[in-house]
């Protein structure tokens, strides 16, 4: 699994509502090499402050070299990346990680909630090119409200997958969470599921699956320093009791290694 | 013990010597920030390094602290790992035949909570092939003593240099803790307790606290200070203790390019180690080890060591 | 001794007491970072400060340092002034009449050479009129001991505080300096000495070399390290030293915002005092001050006192 | 001497030959107030690093409420200046320090070298404003080469005083130093002289005003944290054995009251 230190060129700059952000960025080797689930480390600025980079999930990438990020501006790091302008080089190193593990047999289905939506359309993307057929797969997409998901809802639209959404305040699809869709449909015997979300939505996730005994995966968020084994500062508490590091194990897992608080 | 080192006439002279160890040229990588070196051979050439640090190993492996274990400070990080480590055993038969397959000096950050536990670290590790020189950690708690850091207690430091010294075939460098009011202090207790180098600084204490939730950003509360912010700190314990030792200096604190590099050589260091910066940069030792031979060509230095401790005063 | 504070009903209660002293809030400035006040009359409200704290001020004038006398360094600066003032006398002839004028709080920061100098300049400060607090600066060499800072030695930090407090009709306050193994020994002595309050951190000591020129940044090669850089050392240190003194404590350490100020009430700070941020920003301490009153605000707290050392480790 | 902070928006950027830049400010409160020889701190960025603002002579203000300053790149601070964008907001204090002692009934020399130039041209228009004639006064400026001063020239030509140039390069006036010039005109009886550039400029321009016996005014540098004389960082060695603090007592001083060597 070989990583990339590039500099990429910013090529398009999307500002959605909630102050979300999409950048598409041309890093060849990281979006020749990447697959679904792995992130990338960006470099936010060239300074001393904030030193760190910030990890990303790879939202989407093209046969072009291009890679898309899609994020939330939260703090110092996102409010500067939020900034920058088109044709402005940027360091990206990835992809790092390890990312989700495909089931091309069942049927699947892609739950996203929040910017956890970001992993899922590259992960239903390649999903759909190497099955032999999506028809009995489903997307679930959560957020707060409407204009957090529309503009995102084409590119999985043209995947042909059923989609279904959710939102808090009942302006877009059903007036509530994902979780509760979840358990409104039924489920094809022997599906896989694949997660990505709020902590709470996720373990939501995979206590149905639980109980419905279908392997759940899960992409999780951890602080990190180096991205990739260097600094074991993401470390998580697993099941077996000792610590996993998100950066290198994760950041997908099947949700039983982890511990859920639900 | 001997290493098949490059030396291209074209090229300047970077070699340095830390005691009877022989460097290629003055970039370490620092321990704890360089995983066991093998995360970064995609990202650059390892074998062009002085030397490698590992990541600080102890005589049984250790889970670490729970998360949060890091956090960004302006300038600088924290870090509260808890000296998560495979343990001596396991370090070398799963991580040494790799590093010692990288044809570079292999120096292994050790650590402990007792003198004996450093001794018997040190024994394991006598005659491990690839093994060129034993980092000594100091600025653990001492149990014995009620947790105080050996590092911080001369007598206490020495203590710890004798032991290791006791049982080491290899070129013992000693590390300081910076948590102490008179490093000098430290430095020379640890030189006549016999260190072969010293190596400065390890983290200052710091912390840091997550206001919206009112709690301590680490969860364990307070964590080591590292990067461009402690180096000031640094620099200055590295022109003090230079000036009071014989035994070489190694330099390290908050360096991120060969500028930072070459300002610690200055200052009395005969070579570096880059830490934090190989997260911001995987291959910020490789950049400084090229941007010091360039100063080096530009100055026309017959050799680099032309510069240690060349700080002018006058 | 007496100030007329505003106690508008609509405000929330930002009042604190350090010892028998009132503070309309909890924002001061910090010596040597803010002149003697006047500097910045037209660039804040000086009026709304909790207390202002003077450059240190010693028994005869000083001249300081030789430039160059500051640097900056990553998220800070180095300085090196050499404690520049214009001695006690001056100091209560030309420059009191107009900080008494201000009707706040003046705390005088002092130093000296020697345990008659401290207590020299207190007995000549006393019943200065507008003289509201003191506040002592141990980080200087002690002449008689060989030029080892008072505050690295629990025993002579001790001895400076007893000295001041003999003569001092105004509450005490003993400003820490943190480059010590163990600030809370430090803290323990100078309380049982009889301080009223502690303030911390100084400065770290620092160096900066300009490679170009091959020399020291500064021309006293080593100075003073303030600014963000050292907020981690700072609310560590905060935390240790409030946990183990039943005084009020101080905080003092690269605050630039109301959230920082508020990170160091949650260690245990009862006040804060705003240092390098002025110079960055000259109205900093009425910002944070006004940040202050805004969180007070927003969390609906009857008083700013209910979040001091309310760091939450459950 | 009131001064002010204010979020001065970027009307101008113009970039000159060098890595020479000058900034249109609009700042109302400092222009208005303004005086030759004043300086400005401004702040290059509003994150942690670089943490202290920097000092720039006023080289010119306007009655539009504006001021400009013309600076080089020669570090961090400055090469972040050098990006700022039209509109944007910076942080400007001031106006600061001491300014030039304007001699209206006499003859006067303007000697400005390389940055140094900077401050005479607000110095030279006001002397001219203000003055019942500047027949008698005369422009010297120098510089390494002839790029870096022709972009200059007009702003002084329209002043309609005699203007004297010197390039080290001689691509541009006399081949060699503005001093040279100095010596070989003939100056007015009992004229002043205005100086701001390099150490050596000013030393050698103080020593022919010594030999002549005619008076003499500096502008000089010193590194500065505060510019405001609140952290007595900027101390410069003073005749009388003593310190004196540019930001405060300077940046203008009759050259008798500093230690030249030469
Ligand atoms: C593998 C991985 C993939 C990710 N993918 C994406 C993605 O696709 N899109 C996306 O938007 N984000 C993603 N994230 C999260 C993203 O990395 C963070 O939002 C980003 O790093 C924030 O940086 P910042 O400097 O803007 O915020 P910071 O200033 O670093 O703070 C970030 C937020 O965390 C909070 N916070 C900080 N410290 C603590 C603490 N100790 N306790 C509790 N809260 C704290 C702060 O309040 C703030 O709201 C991913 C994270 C990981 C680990
Ligand atoms: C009153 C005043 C007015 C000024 N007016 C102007 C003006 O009108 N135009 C203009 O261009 N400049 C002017 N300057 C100078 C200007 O302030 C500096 O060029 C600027 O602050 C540089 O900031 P920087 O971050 O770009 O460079 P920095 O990174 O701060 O370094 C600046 C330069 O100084 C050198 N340097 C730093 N430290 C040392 C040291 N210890 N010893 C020797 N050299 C050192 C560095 O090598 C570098 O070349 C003025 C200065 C003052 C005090
Ligand atoms: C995440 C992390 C882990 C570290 N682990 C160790 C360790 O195990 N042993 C050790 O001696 N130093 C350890 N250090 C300290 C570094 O080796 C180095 O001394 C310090 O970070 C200062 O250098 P820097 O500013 O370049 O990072 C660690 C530092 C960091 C940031
Ligand atoms: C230029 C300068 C001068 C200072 N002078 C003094 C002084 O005279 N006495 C003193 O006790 N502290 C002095 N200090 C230390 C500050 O009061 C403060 O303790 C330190 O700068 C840390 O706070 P900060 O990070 O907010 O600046 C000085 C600091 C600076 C930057
Ligand atoms: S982030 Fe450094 S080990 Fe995972
Ligand atoms: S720059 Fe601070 S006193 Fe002059």
């Amino acid at each position: 699994m070989t990583q990339y230190q590039e500099k990429a060129t910013v090529a398009r700059i999307e500002r959605f509502a909630n102050n979300n952000f999409r950048l598409t960025l041309d890093c060849p080797q990281i979006a020749a090499s990447a697959t679904p689930g792995q992130f990338v480390m960006i470099r936010t600025g060239l300074g001393k402050d904030p030193l760190l980079r910030r990890p990303f999930s790879i939202h989407q990438t093209s046969l072009g070299g291009r890679i898309q990020i899609y994020f939330k501006v939260v703090g110092r790091g996102t409010e500067i990346l939020a900034q920058v302008k088109k044709d402005q080089e940027i360091s990206v190193l990835g992809p790092l990680g390890r990312g989700f593990r495909l089931n091309l047999s069942a049927p699947v289905i892609f739950v996203g909630g929040g910017l956890g939506i970001a992993p899922m359309l590259f992960l239903a993307k390649e999903s759909c090119r190497l099955k032999r057929s999506c028809a009995s797969d489903l997307v679930l997409l959560g957020a707060r409200e409407k204009n957090e998901l529309e503009h995102l809802l084409d590119d999985f639209k043209c995947l042909g997958i059923r989609l279904l959404t959710a939102t808090d305040d009942g302006s877009l699809g059903h007036h509530g969470l994902v979780t509760e869709i979840m358990q409104s449909v039924t489920l094809p015997v022997g599906s896989t599921v694949y997660a990505c979300g709020p902590e709470p939505m996720m373990a939501g996730v995979n206590k149905i699956c639980r109980s419905l005994g279908i392997p759940c995966q899960v992409s999780v968020e951890s602080v990190m320093a180096c991205g990739m084994g260097a600094c074991l500062g993401c470390s998580r508490p697993a099941k077996d009791g000792g610590y996993t590091h998100v950066c290198l194990n994760g950041p997908v897992y099947d949700a039983e290694e982890l511990l859920w608080s639900l | 013990m001997e290493f098949v080192i490059p030396r291209d006439v074209n090229l300047p002279d970077l070699r340095v010597n830390i005691g009877s160890l022989e460097l290629a040229n003055p970039v370490m990588t620092a321990s704890g920030t360089f995983g066991y070196a093998r995360e970064f051979e995609g990202l650059m050439n390892l074998h062009r390094l002085g030397a490698v640090i590992v990541k600080g190993i102890s005589l049984y492996p250790r889970a670490g602290n729970p998360p949060p274990r890091i956090v960004e400070t302006a300038c600088g990080m924290l870090n509260a790992i808890g000296l998560q480590n495979v343990g001596v055993d396991r370090f070398i038969s799963e991580k040494m035949p790799y590093l010692h397959g990288l044809n570079i000096p292999v120096i292994v950050n050790i650590l402990g909570d007792s003198l004996a536990e450093y001794e018997e670290i040190t024994a394991r590790l006598a005659g491990v092939p690839g093994v060129a020189g034993i980092e000594v950690n100091i600025s653990c708690p001492n149990v014995k003593k009620g947790g105080v850091a050996f590092g911080t207690d001369p007598a206490m430091a020495a203590a710890v240099t004798s032991s290791v010294k006791k049982k080491a075939e290899v070129p013992v460098m000693v590390k300081l803790s910076p948590n102490v009011s008179d490093i000098t202090v430290i430095a020379r207790a640890v030189e006549e307790a016999g260190a072969d180098a010293i190596s400065l600084i390890n983290t200052l204490i710091g912390m840091a606290i997550h206001l919206p939730t009112r709690r301590p950003a680490l969860a364990n509360i307070i964590g080591g200070l590292s990067g461009p912010a402690i180096k000031p700190v640094a620099l200055r314990m590295v022109y003090q203790v230079a000036r009071v030792v014989s035994i070489p200096v190694v330099g390290i604190g908050g360096i991120e390019s060969a500028e930072d590099a070459l300002e610690f050589m200055l200052a009395g260091a005969t070579a570096v180690q880059i830490g934090t910066a190989n997260f911001v940069n995987p291959r910020a030792s490789e950049d400084v080890l090229e941007g010091i031979g360039a100063y080096a060509r530009a100055e026309k230095l017959d050799s680099i060591r032309s510069i240690i401790g060349g700080l002018r005063l006058d």
